[in-house]
């Protein structure tokens, strides 16, 4: 009996750490349930679970590159706060003077704005890593001090409020999401370009005339991501809007508040985090930069010898982790409605936690997407569960320190039995 | 010769210097190589070998001296603007990334795409069975990365990187220094079938009868300095061996160019 | 119990939270309200997620100890759209929805200066003032400057150094003091220290130049200051009684909970907010403690006598005997 | 006459790298000096230099240990606040009950304690490190958020205070000083000690017939170590107590308040930094213990190899930085009179940043622990400097991080010439 | 036959078994040597040579089988109990830690200390000065961090480092692979020599002149497995190469053991 799943199981081709990772946060997500008397696993927590795992999810998506190089970026949550504070300013001080208050392109130029600044400050930081040989330790730590003491300069210490209404859907929150329909129709997108992309791929195999995975193993893996998919737009569209808020939303449109129950549906910074998963799933196993990225982190000087020009690499990197680090500070300060001084401080500990959590080996080399979005999940679920519980907040952070270091030790001596 | 009808040689290195802080490795030498020919580069450990033919392949800067393709000067400053003049070298320390695999290791650099833009790895695997089966056919390990393999076999992916992509310029560092017999006498095969196709190599070695056997010219190195190059069908092993290990050419009538 | 009160930390950092907490659990289950909690820890962003978790956990009142005013915005909307009425505790929240109840910070600026001020009322200041990031350090440098700009004005007194002290880390303003001390040949005759954290540090660099009991003021009432006061190597330090404060803030939540306007809350004014909302707000009174009057806290059994008077000498000090 | 100086130099044999570093102190203390009117280069701000570097100094001398053996420790800072808040609490509220105020047994149980703690502590993380093949970096970083989590509990936040005066005197402050007379006696020991090793040292490569230096250089450098012992001693000892703390210390001793200027001396902080520093240079270039730490961190494969035990070497690596993390504290805290929940605070930046501005490769397999006393020195030269020209706070952080990129550019800009 | 007259080998490796995920390393073979013999060990890349004299100096665990020293069974888990043995090794990767000097390096983890305990560097430079004099006259870097040495010049520090302490077994993979034609001889006079002093050693090579030259006994391995163990007075060139490559031993007769 044991053996038959046993063999079901291999068969599926499945990473077993994953499946680990997936094991241990659904015994987190039961263990909070039963402390909060079933209020954990409920449409509302688990919506607001993913809004507030987005900002630091998009961040480790772009830290697991910057590790797989063997280098680490400690300057993200200052970033952070950096530029929310540039778009900040930008949108609530200078352009209102320009295009008036509210106007629909605010939000836009701020992004743009944003992005700029973090790609510009990434590839900085790169360059100096990479063409002046400075350890990224160094430069990120110098990033660290300085662009948290450039953002209070900003505007001296105050904090900016309120945000633009446009830019504040970014964030969440009742009215930044996608709504029940719209949710539907990702999801059943998202189901086809599944099967499609399994299909293709089996083709191509096949054409090579290499060995293929049993039909009855495709079928079942595409069940289980289809069930997936819509199993999460099921979730997110059963949770209605509280009445207050759809009076709000309706009035706010000038239409007639509804009777029915209005539904959340996936919010936005959610999809923002699934897209960018998806792109850089993508750059990580079907780009040459991707290629270069974990050849430059198995052996710098033999990707060096092979041609690849790894300084530039580096630049590149950091340059991508500092577009995703404004993005994130959209998200983070949009969902704020405000940016304040603390805006993202320690979120550097938290991507890396993440990154690392999720599989990424420090040494370099080795690490993958979904597995920092499982590290964010996971840590930002005991987060929220110790904090409904009502743990206090210093022995939560024992509690987190504690996991951290479990988790990444499980992870080693789970690979150290794999590997014998 | 088989040079004799060349107008250039098809690599000049001339009056190379090198020096490490200080102690000079490499001290004024030149070398040369006409397409299809075979050049060993003898010399005792240290002598300055890996030293030289790195200025070549773009890892190390030299500190003086000219490198001329087919007569013409050229700039060499990464391993880059090497590839692009299609030198290829199998260095002596092989230069894999140990967390890939064969296939990717092997066309590191030069990934087959799709039209698309993106990497075919199945494309590149097929490829990858083909030249090993060529090369060491008890090689198996397709899907492992390469930190799993034995010193051999990595040696074996190393060398068909190299040889895989039309180079006309090879640089050979020992590069059976880690094989085995059966594997050794393969890619002296598969040197003599790329002296046919006009590229010209550079080889380095320290199996004395392998230089003999497979080298149309020698370069013997002693303390960085060039002791000598002779045409190998004129000397004997033993003229070699007193170059290698005193440092002085057999006597004048045996010298070549 | 059927009312539940959810409270907002922002952190735990300073001394004084434990206390305050003390204080509403006690008023809550006076009242039959079970207390719920979470700890922020000093980042807006988690009391976001906090307050999230807290209306999840069915809270009917929220009591917020902000983190930052404007930031707590998005969770006062989340409140209001299940109608779950806010009391911004301590700290301000610009939004009309809540209901403030604070001692008012300018204030405790002010009573940190004059008290200074009385001790020394002429000669060489030094302002030491809190985290740059934390807008309380402005306003107590505020309700500091309005007490002192007269005697600026007439010449009596000059500020001849000011800093910001990282992250209110007492070590911090010490090295600061140290500097300023030497950058002015310890030509200083009073220090204004915005808490009683780096008025510690503050004490530890006159003492190693033998200028211990030069006026120092500081704020929050925390034990060591206390003694301090008492050795007289800190002329003062503003007392925000946490346990009225805390109480107040129980009685009101348990009130609005059940149903009650904000206006009907006793002690309940109008008062508009320096950025021009117009907030339903009690304050309550800080009290400064000086060498005169201790009994205030050992009386409101706040520290016990033997903590109070560690190294005092019993006949200077009249507490003390 | 610029051929004659470089031979000079060159045959002193001296390590050039230093010069630089020394070189940029030099510097730094010229143009705050001039900024400040002069009152930067004095016997007093010299004096309080030395006191604000030692607790990082001591700690940054075990973090080149650390970070020669490829580790990081990020729990330092942490750990120093946990240990202090124990040593607070044991001194202030424990102790007295059985052994009464001020007993003179009261500092040495303290700092045993704290000691013993912090021993212990290091070496569980050294072995979760070594044996469990955590990475540093996960486990410090754990430690991080554990330990400043732990703190809090031990008096809920509470600050400790007032502290034992005995214990007060090793932070220095006008009491915690070796006064004149000791100051000298200190001086001329170490003077001897220098010229007898030089002489040792000398003989011993005779014996072996290796090329020894000229003569001349051997003279010149002994000279040039005396200058610097002697006039070290003579600056501190020119920098008198002021007249409040000489009238309070007689006072306390029950003498008559003199006439004559009473000299400060070398600060006891500062002799524990010396003491300390004297006795990890020995253990780094003497003992097999640091020949091992230096080989694991060149190549940890070939340690092991070799039968080394590098296990067991990271359990004692992180072990001695717990025991130094702990003498930290007791300068820290005794510095401080008190003990709150934020002290140390950020501390395991500085400390890296010391070492690493020090010239210790993040690499692993370099460093030196006098670079790692000069790196923390310019460290709070920078700090202290601006504190006193009055640079805002926000601006101090731009300025350091700056300088610390910049610091280790410079540095490896160098060797890659030097090793050319 | 040397051994003839000693009752136990020194070393004998009995049924060793190793896998790395699933792949059979080395696939239950058993080897030994007596005092004052050469074995040589033989394979193609990846035959399992490394891994199995791993197991013997405690660089990996085996899965299963079982060591035994002067016929006594020893327990082996990591280099400090092969060092304890007095087990030494030259590794196919050197192991030398690139940081430090070969003095350093040489006498890594058995440092000569004074009576206070104090590592005492200078006669450590003076002792290696002394081997490597010996070793490789033409090594002079006494000062150098050893990553700033060449292929070969590693390698003789490694060599050194391992004849240096009085093994009385001497694991051997590869010795010469990176060394000169000199460097080589000089090692194959080492070896007979520390042969004469009584020493067991196992030395791996896939030159099989060397082999022939040097060994008492060859055992050759094929994917893990032991082909057999021969006597090398008894075959030829050839039989060893149809060994390595085929995987059969000679007919009955040659066979030994
Ligand atoms: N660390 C490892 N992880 C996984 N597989 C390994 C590892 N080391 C070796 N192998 C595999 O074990 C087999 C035996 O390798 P080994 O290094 O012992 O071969 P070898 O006989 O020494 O070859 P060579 O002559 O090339 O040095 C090879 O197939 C190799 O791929
Ligand atoms: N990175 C380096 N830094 C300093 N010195 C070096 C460096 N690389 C090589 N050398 C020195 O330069 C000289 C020549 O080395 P090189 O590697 O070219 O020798 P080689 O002829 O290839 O020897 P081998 O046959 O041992 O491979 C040697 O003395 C070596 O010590
Ligand atoms: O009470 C003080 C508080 O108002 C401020 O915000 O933080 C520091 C505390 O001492
Ligand atoms: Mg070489
Ligand atoms: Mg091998």
């Amino acid at each position: 009996m044991t053996e038959t799943l046993k063999k079901f199981v291999a068969g599926l081709e499945l990473d077993t750490r994953m499946l680990g990772m997936i094991g241990a946060l659904v015994i987190l997500w039961l263990s909070f349930n039963m402390f909060t008397d079933g209020r954990f696993i409920t449409p509302r927590n688990i919506f607001n679970l993913s809004v507030q795992t987005a900002s630091v999810a998009v961040m480790a998506t772009g830290m697991v590159f910057v590790i797989v190089t063997r280098h680490i970026d400690l300057s993200v949550g200052s970033l952070l706060g950096l530029i929310g504070m540039l778009m900040g300013t930008l949108q609530v001080h200078i352009l209102p003077q320009f295009l008036g208050l509210e106007h629909p392109l605010i939000w836009v130029i701020t992004i743009v704005a944003g992005v700029a600044v973090g790609v510009i400050v990434g590839a900085a930081q790169g360059w100096v890593i990479g063409y002046l040989a400075v350890p990224s330790f160094i430069v990120t730590l110098g990033g660290l001090l300085m662009y948290r003491g450039a953002a209070w300069w900003v505007t001296t210490g105050q904090t900016v409020a309120p945000l633009d209404s446009n830019f504040r859907l970014l964030g969440g929150g009742a009215e930044g999401t996608l709504g029940a329909g719209l949710s539907w129709l990702v999801g059943i997108i998202a189901t086809i370009a599944a099967v499609v992309m399994m299909v293709l791929s089996r083709r191509q195999k096949n054409s090579h005339g290499f060995k293929l995975k049993p039909l009855w193993a495709e079928f079942t893996l595409g069940g289980i991501v289809i069930a997936l998919i819509l199993g999460f737009v099921t979730v997110m569209n059963s949770y209605p809007l509280p009445k207050g808020a759809v009076r709000r939303i309706y009035e706010a449109r000038g239409e007639e508040i509804p009777q029915f129950a209005v539904m959340h549906g996936i919010a936005i910074p959610v999809v923002i985090v699934i897209v960018i998963a998806i792109i850089m799933t993508i750059i990580a196993r079907r780009t040459r930069f991707g290629r270069y990225v974990f050849a430059t982190g198995g052996n710098p000087e033999a990707a060096e010898l092979s041609g690849i020009n790894t300084k530039l690499l580096t630049v590149k990197v950091f340059a991508l982790m500092g577009a995703l680090t404004a993005i994130a500070a959209v998200i983070a300060s949009a969902r704020l409605g405000s940016v304040g001084n603390d805006l993202g401080t320690l979120d550097e500990l938290r991507v890396i936690a993440a990154a690392v959590i999720g599989g990424t080996a420090l040494a370099g080399g080795i690490g993958t997407i979904y597995g920092a979005l499982l590290g964010a999940l996971i840590m930002q679920s005991l987060q929220s569960g110790m904090a409904m519980v009502g743990v206090d907040a210093p022995l939560q952070s024992i509690v987190v320190g504690f996991v951290l270091v479990l988790a990444v030790y499980l992870d080693i001596a789970y690979r150290r039995r794999a590997g014998q | 010769m088989t040079h004799a009808n060349a107008a250039h040689p098809l690599v000049e290195m001339r009056d190379i210097h090198v020096s490490f802080g200080g102690i000079k490795a490499v001290d004024h030498v030149s070398i040369d190589v006409y397409p299809g020919e075979v050049v060993g580069l003898l010399g005792h450990n240290g002598a300055g070998k890996s030293t030289l033919i790195k200025v070549l392949s773009g890892a190390y800067k030299r500190d003086a001296g000219e490198i001329f393709i087919n007569g013409e000067k050229v700039e060499i400053h990464n391993p880059r603007d090497a590839r692009a003049h299609n030198i290829e070298t199998i260095y002596q320390t092989l230069a894999l990334a140990d967390n890939l695999d064969a296939a990717s290791n092997l066309f590191l650099g030069r990934e087959i795409t799709n039209p698309l833009g993106f990497v075919n790895d199945d494309a590149m695997e097929a490829e990858t069975r083909k030249i090993m089966g060529k090369l060491n056919p008890n090689f198996k390990k397709f899907a492992d990365p390469v930190s799993a393999l034995s010193g051999g076999q990595r040696q074996s992916v190393a060398i068909a990187r190299a040889v895989y992509f039309d180079a006309r310029i090879l640089i050979m560092d020992e590069p059976t220094a880690a094989l085995g017999p059966h594997e050794t006498q393969m890619v002296a095969d598969l040197i003599k079938q790329l002296k046919k196709a006009g590229i010209g190599i550079f080889l380095i070695s320290h199996d004395i009868h392998d230089v003999l056997d497979l080298c149309d010219r020698a370069s013997v190195m002693k303390n960085g300095k060039l002791v000598g190059t002779v045409n190998v069908d004129d000397v004997t092993d033993d003229d070699l061996l007193s170059m290698i290990i005193l440092g002085k050419k057999p006597d004048e009538e045996t010298i070549t160019s | 119990a059927d009312l539940v009160v959810g409270v907002s930390w922002s952190n735990f950092q300073e001394e004084r939270w434990k206390t305050d907490e003390a204080a509403i659990k006690a008023a809550l289950e006076a009242a039959g309200a079970d207390y719920i909690s979470a700890d922020a820890q000093a980042s807006s962003s988690k009391q976001l997620s906090d307050i999230e978790s807290l209306i999840a956990r069915g809270a009917d009142a929220l009591i917020i100890l902000a983190q930052d005013a404007s930031a707590v915005g998005p969770a006062v909307d989340a409140a209001t759209d299940e109608g779950i009425p806010v009391i911004a505790y301590d700290r301000l929240i610009e939004d009309s929805r809540t209901f403030y109840l604070t001692f008012d910070n300018v204030e405790v600026g002010r009573m940190q200066a004059r008290a200074v001020l009385a001790a020394q009322p002429e000669g060489n200041y030094v302002m030491i003032k809190g985290s740059p990031t934390d807008p309380n350090a402005d306003f107590l440098r505020g309700g500091q400057q309005e007490v002192l700009q007269d005697a600026i004005d007439a010449g009596d007194i000059t500020i001849v150094d000011e800093a910001y002290t990282d992250g209110w880390v007492p070590a911090n303003a010490q090295r600061n003091m140290e500097q300023i001390l030497t950058a002015n040949d310890n030509n200083v005759d009073a220090v204004v220290a915005s808490n009683d954290g780096t008025a510690g540090g503050v004490v530890a660099a006159l003492t190693a130049q033998g200028m211990e009991g030069l006026p120092v003021s500081g704020q929050d009432g925390d034990h060591a200051a206390l003694n301090r006061v008492a050795l007289g190597t800190q002329t003062v330090s503003v007392w925000k009684d946490a346990r009225e404060l805390g109480k107040a803030a129980g009685n009101i939540a348990v009130d609005l909970a059940n149903g009650a306007s904000m206006s009907e809350i006793e002690g309940a004014a109008l008062w508009t907010s320096p950025a021009g909302t117009e907030i339903q707000a009690k304050f309550l009174e800080p009290v400064p403690i000086t060498i005169d009057n201790l009994d205030v806290v050992l009386d409101a059994g706040w520290i016990a006598k033997d903590a109070l008077c560690v190294g005092v000498d019993g006949s200077k000090v009249a507490v003390c005997n």
